[in-house]
């Protein structure tokens, strides 16, 4: 019979056993398996794919020859943020997400799957402490689905069909919102305040209506900046009868306020800063919160895992909230948006990260960022020609570097850096022709005073060369 | 483990973690950071996370694991659609490597040579294994990629001037929800097609359903019942004739490898769930990847970038997802690099014999377990009658029901005190008291033998002794939920501090 | 779970692995090898291993761990003398790194600088720690380390030409059994000091033992029943008045970092084992590493090599151990590195004062749990009324014994289904029914709280249930075991095969 | 109070709870505590130590800094054995092994280590089918600790004291057994076969008497060789009243014979080939086995776990085989030799790699190794002056290169190939000065041809340099 027999990974695969059980079901040969598949769609030749390697060690050391070919931002000194950040992940957040169990369980029920489902629970409700609001989602994709889910829910709630944005935010995350929400929303930009960055108010009054479903901002904004008026533009909302739904940093809520504490009514953002290697962005992962109630709860289309009592008096036990609001339900395609695999581990890594740092950890990790991201904005701008904040006003984790005046492209410089196994910030100079050649940078904890000092030094000789 | 919600372990003063803090010379420079924040975006109160020593926290997850029926810890049958397979330990290793996890998705391509090779390699595998001419790994879950392929058709149907007509989407129901409930959120109006009573999808329906309004046709083949429908070509055909789309739901393509793929059946969009089909693990549920391919007329539609190879360098390519009509943006950067990373090892460790192998496989142990379930009074498996499944069956015990009162939920429930899963369906229940069961090529025919010993065994109590079933489960981690509030907004508790709200009222 | 045997789950021609095959172009040069094998030596039938699929060998092992109880998961307090502490997950990291596990001992030191580092920064620190002048980390476990110690004795009266009249060595009865057993072995006889009636080591005895026969005092202070002897320094000087040496078994030094250490207690050697003391994991029994110092006049008597560094490079110093009298080696190559890696990265993460820490709250956990038990009826503790014990306490449960029948043992099974170690002590009991209990440093309050609680229970059960503890344990993984075949060569059974034998006659 | 408070590690360093501890047992601080300990030998000024790292970010990122300065095997191409040994360990060892229940387990009892004990009950059975015997002992520290056991195992089953080893053996080997057999047991070394390496029969013959307890013999030898002559060096034992004792690498067994089935009465052995990393030599874990004969199991001073029944029908259960033997027992230091915390998790990791190979993997890895090395005897012979093995006869895995002719010292060529990131094998010229010039070269199953290749080419330069 065809095939690769005594496979390691395929019990089954030994001849005598297949022999047995072809046997049991009145057939002869693996061939005649298949028989409803139609022989004019049947594969005559086979696929066309390279030979296998024959042993585990080998596999093993051909893609570890392959990854070798990447340089981490372990070896070098990277200063990349733009919504994928290099934060300290505890040791315990990947003890406990390589546990087989959870990274192989999946659709079980609250009685198997207890762990899980407690895990996820956990989760939600650590991460409400965070944002200070009584619901939370299980994991969704990254932050930027969770933002558009955001967006549509409050369009569901307002049946309204036009969404406020703020241009400065991730063109990314634009494209995806706006495919998200097409056909039934429109997504209209509101101008940032060229001297500090943050919304627009007066434009942002211009552009709200009695159409708009929701206002969206960001706060830290994608360039970084702290926005300030996060209360007033909540009111500006409600005032036009629409929803404030703010995309958060969870990194900052430490020291920030959360978004419910100036009005927000949909908290929108990404777990990866929790305790989520980068693994080239695979570590994204978005989360949803509202205040408890019925209008809100309803209209997410994301599982909600709930606490509930057993016949076991105080025994917890776990379950699906309104169920039947999700595609999942009786509804299908009538129930909200969509549910399926998402990104759950990321949630209970999320949930061990904010339960080992506790209060305190996190806002100490808020305040060495302030801290040294302020200080590599002044040292920066010690360098002729470099201003280390393009724009006035605080930031938190990032800031725009404008080059402007040394007469250098960001992409040079950046190309320069490499060879001194540094990674610069984002080039903006394409998804914000308005601010010339600047670049986003992203300082944490994990940047020391040396390696900060260490960019400092290297920028300068590459802004001289 | 009788083991606490974790807010309940906090005690005032106790850290998991100490935090960097900013050096002397920076806090000389700087001050304390946060004096900056302007006054109204300063937290005032600490979030009220727990405060609790790491041992206990380590302590708490490791307890919460070990109550978790990992595929790492029990025979996979009972997880019925969703291909829970053996995950190889040694692409986890893989995944895990620094040169893996400590990569910015916005370093320079030369800096990320390794990563690139595995996606575009595993791109070519899948084209190969598929058929189709370009894959994308952004889509990170067969729901987005089902959203994908919708938004694909709608820039194919725009670029053509011809989206304003085409609003409809065909499924069949026993297709994923989500393929109607994807596109139907991307705005396209969704229309059924049920069985025939053979449980193939109705043709004289489908053809009735077909017209110059259907946008595409998106559909999953095998379906849920494990029935393939054998006239799918006429099926695409039929929607080509008429200048749709065909879109394949092979999510779990886990019975077709290396058999038949979505070109000869007539598609022009399929895609893959490297955790279903590709072995990476399900990570109770996500980071996944729905990988998707298209053939190349359709490939500029793609959201971008594509990975490519100029001969010598990978990069990433914005150029060839350039019309105007183009989707854009699925998801964030670059998909989920290590899934892809630990799909291309599976791939590389199994080869066109070993995935042959695997359908092979599958196929015999669900027709393995098919008949051997059949041969059970009370089961009973409608359609098709005498003809094979492919890589699952969906069951009905609608008879045990009638003889005993006990139903499909309650058999799940009582499957837990062997530490076994057991799937009813999909809502809502067109089969009748249905169960959906899965063997995948991973479990050993002694593996399926003891599972059909289990439901034997309870079936029999069922008729014997129906209030241990009600009553279930007994063994497992917790005992039978009061699911009564679960739709009460008053009573529902979705976080630690809701649910202090409610029970203190 | 209830898991087979590993053997029960072979199947002929599954495979678990596969291994390298030697390259087309070596096969065609050398053929295949196992042909040049000299007839003698060929192996003629394939050792009976079992065949197993690589999922369900990873199932198998999953499931065992499950079921055991490591210290990731329970209160450890009831492994007296084991000092069972927290095992950060971040060092357990770092020594898995490759850059420690890809090393081969025999390397070049050029190409070990990081390892040799850590090891004789380790040794600096140690030195400190214990007032020593020099560490060894060869002595791979305590036992070994006891050895050494008196391979160092034989070799120091060697040297001093009297090895043949100083063949004593003295200990006392609640040290370590070890104490007594590696220096029998090494060819001493051996003096035991049983305890004066307020449990300190009598010294009256120990006067009379001292002689010019004595090669050695052997001891643990504080000892398994966790009374200090204060007078140690008598002890010391009239041992080296009369020309022997002292040898500190310091184990478990958990209760006395940063409060006193070996070289104020007139000590000329020492030991730590760095899997209790310095909480590297136990690993189920190693492997570990008896980190072993000596004072300057011992040095060159200590197995080679020795790490030192010259003010540019780390070196293996043969050197310093060039007396014709020295050890030679006990343990192959430089002993376990990756233990003395995590030893590293647990002082560093906490510096003098977090040992300080360390070491007052093992002995307030003690202290307070000491009190709590004190006050329970059926418990007592002999020796020192009313005085502090240190990091552990021999607890005696002869007045329940006596009103219920139930003995420790009984207790231990019982306290299993709680999930809850509890050990009796080491043989002989000189202590009737004894217990055993140690909380170090790692368990909070409310920890010691529930242990507690729960030994409440059971003694409560003993005197109102008794035959469900004599029953014992119900919950746990197994049910009560015949152990009566345990000492008879026709029943047990210490490998499959031989129970294969044995159970089919 | 003094000391480090709210320690991660230490739930009770939180100053509240002391305080609520202290009252609890009557004392007002830490300091009281220790009232036992005279204040002559307390410490007054506390131990000098560094400053602790701040955070475990900090604490991790300078180990890996440390770290970093080791060039490993794995960056680089590794020709040492001698003892410890490269070979490849299956991703499913590392899982096990690093699952915290087993790494973190140690004491426990038959119930609640029930995974711990039949794990290690398992190791056992594998290992005694590998070696063809009845007997085999929880593991111990390493093969020449198996070694040193084993032959006072065989003195005091004979009531004789002197043992015969071999003079090809590893110096180190021989310096740990010295030092554990004195002062009761004399070794005596004999001879080899200059042509062969074999164990010099005659020399042999001259050296055994009434007073040979045991002859101890490697099988492959230290120098790598096979030899040949097990059933009549047993026999020579045997006929003389001695017992006779191999020393195995246990990785040979697929393909060579165990010396169970050439009279051995004892084996000994090293586990670290089977699956466990080579740690800088932390990976070494012995094994002793026997037939199952009352006389050889109350020798053992090692734990034996036994398989035995429960209350329960059907049900396994284990414990310890004639606990009373050992130092743990009631006759302490009169039980056999002594026992303590040795290398369980290796046993365990030895057990696991075993199920994995089975025995066909088994087969295959001996006949790879086998392979391999004779092609790189082959290769290594074709260059100039370099005799590939110095040793007629046949070696597995590890062969005597022999460079006397070429005019260099191994120590040279050794600097040199460490430039070209290949570690050469290990010198012999210090503890075999009778070899000259010659180095012990170790090729497994991870070097492909490619590797031995390159270290020909290598070799070729550093020759002709």
């Amino acid at each position: 019979m065809k095939g690769y027999k005594s496979h390691p990974y395929i019990p089954n695969s030994v001849l005598e056993v297949q022999k047995e059980m072809l046997k049991e079901i009145g057939l002869n040969s693996l061939e005649e398996l298949h028989a409803e598949i139609p022989d004019e769609i049947k594969l005559k030749e086979g696929i066309n794919l390279p030979k296998p390697f024959q042993s585990e060690y080998e596999l093993k050391r051909h893609v570890e020859g392959i990854l070798s070919k990447n340089k981490t931002c372990k070896e070098n000194l990277n200063f990349l943020g733009a919504g994928c950040f290099q934060h300290y992940v505890p040791a315990l957040c990947d003890e406990i997400n390589s546990r087989g169990e959870f990274l192989t369980a999946y659709g079980g029920e609250p009685y198997n799957d207890f762990g899980r489902f407690q895990a996820l629970f956990e989760y939600q409700s650590l991460v409400a402490e965070l944002v200070d609001m009584d619901v939370v989602n299980v994991p969704t994709m990254d932050g930027a689905q969770a933002a558009a889910t955001a967006v549509r829910m409050a369009a569901r709630i307002t049946q309204r069909d036009e969404v406020l944005v703020p241009k400065a935010m991730d063109y990314e995350k634009f494209l995806i919102m706006k495919n998200y929400c097409a056909p039934d929303l429109t997504l209209i930009q509101v101008a940032y305040n060229k001297e500090n960055g943050q919304l627009d108010l007066e434009d942002l009054r211009k552009k709200v209506s009695e159409k708009t479903a929701a206002i969206f901002f960001e706060n830290p904004s994608f360039l970084g900046f702290i926005e300030e008026n996060g209360q007033e533009i909540s009111n500006i909302a409600h005032d036009a009868g629409a929803l404030s739904v703010v995309g958060v940093d969870p990194s900052s809520l430490g020291v920030l306020a959360p978004p419910s504490q100036y009005g927000a009514d949909i908290i929108s953002g990404d777990l990866q800063p929790l305790g989520i290697h980068m693994n080239y962005g695979g570590g994204q992962s978005g989360f949803i919160a509202t205040r408890d109630e019925e209008k809100f709860v309803m209209e997410f289309p994301s599982r909600l895992f709930g606490i509930a009592p057993t016949c076991v008096e105080g025994e917890y036990g776990f379950g699906d909230v309104a169920y039947d609001r999700t595609s999942f339900g009786h509804h299908r395609h009538e129930g909200k948006e969509y549910v399926g695999t998402q990104t759950a581990l990321w949630g209970i890594t999320a949930g061990v990260y904010l339960a080992t740092m506790g209060p305190k950890g996190m806002y100490e990790l808020g305040k060495t960022i302030m801290q040294k991201s302020q200080y590599a904005v002044k040292r920066l701008s010690e360098i002729k020609g470099v201003k280390g904040s393009l724009f006035t006003g605080v930031n938190f984790k990032e800031f725009v570097v404008d080059f402007n005046e040394t007469g250098k492209r960001v992409k040079e410089i950046n190309r320069l850096l490499i060879e001194k196994g540094i990674f610069g910030g984002k080039d903006l100079s394409k998804d914000f022709p308005e601010l010339g050649e600047s670049a986003l940078y992203c300082v944490t904890e994990v940047h020391t005073k040396e390696d900060i000092d260490k960019l400092v030094v290297a920028i300068q000789e590459c802004v001289k060369a | 483990w009788d083991e606490p919600i974790i807010f309940e372990l906090s005690k005032r003063g106790e850290r998991g973690v100490l935090v960097p803090q900013a050096e002397d010379e920076i806090v000389d420079l700087v001050g304390d950071g946060v004096s900056k924040i302007p006054a109204s975006m300063v937290r005032k109160e600490a979030p009220k996370l727990p405060e609790i020593s790491q041992p206990r926290v380590l302590r708490h997850y490791m307890r919460l694991s070990q109550m978790t029926l990992g595929a790492d810890v029990n025979i996979e049958i009972g997880q019925g659609t969703c291909t829970v397979k053996y995950s190889p330990k040694v692409n986890e290793q893989l995944a895990r490597m620094p040169e893996m996890t400590e990569l910015h998705p916005l370093q320079h391509e030369s800096t990320v040579q390794g990563i690139l090779e595995i996606m575009y390699k595993t791109d070519l595998y899948m084209r190969e294994i598929s058929g189709m001419d370009r894959f994308t790994f952004q889509p990170s879950g067969g729901s987005q990629a089902i959203m994908t392929m919708a938004s694909v058709v709608r820039a194919y149907h725009k670029a053509n001037r011809e989206a304003d007509k085409r609003d409809e989407i065909i499924t069949t129901i026993y297709s994923h929800p989500s393929d109607a409930a994807a596109p139907a959120l991307m705005g396209y109006k969704i229309i059924y097609i049920h069985p025939d009573k053979d449980g193939y999808p109705d043709f004289e329906a489908f053809k009735a359903a077909v017209s110059e309004k259907t946008a595409a046709f998106i559909v999953a083949n095998p379906e849920d019942t494990g029935v393939y429908n054998k006239r799918i070509k006429e099926f695409t055909d039929l929607v080509h004739e008429k200048g749709g789309l065909c879109c394949y739901d092979q999510a779990n393509a886990n019975g077709l490898l290396g058999v038949t793929r979505a070109k000869e059946a007539g598609f022009d969009m399929c895609f893959f769930n490297l955790h279903k089909t590709f072995s990476t693990p399900h990570g109770c549920g996500g980071p996944a990847t729905g990988a998707m391919g298209v053939i190349k007329e359709l490939e500029k539609f793609l959201p971008a970038p594509l990975i490519d190879f100029d001969g010598e360098n990978y990069f990433l390519n914005y150029e060839i997802a350039n019309s105007p009509y183009a989707v854009g943006k699925v998801r964030l950067f670059n998909g989920v690099a290590p899934v892809v990373l630990k799909a291309y090892a599976w791939i590389m460790s199994l080869g066109a014999q070993g995935l042959y192998e695997v359908a092979k496989v599958a196929v015999l142990n669900n027709n393995y377990l098919f008949k051997k379930l059949m041969a059970i009074d009370c089961v009973d498996a409608p359609y098709t009658r005498g003809k094979q499944r492919v890589e699952q069956v969906r069951y009905t015990l609608e008879k045990l029901t009638k003889d005993t009162g006990i139903k499909t939920e309650d058999i799940q429930r009582r499957m837990m005190d062997f530490g076994m899963h057991y799937w009813t369906s999909h809502h809502p229940y067109y089969v009748p008291e249905p169960a959906t069961l899965e063997p995948t090529e991973t479990p050993s025919k002694e593996d399926i033998d003891e599972y059909i010993a289990t439901l034997e065994h309870i079936f029999k109590e069922a008729y014997e002794n129906p209030e241990i079933i009600k009553t279930a489960p007994h063994n497992s981690v917790c005992h039978r939920v009061d699911e009564s509030g679960m739709d009460d907004p008053k009573q529902w508790a979705i976080t630690w501090r809701s649910y202090l709200k409610k029970s203190t009222t």
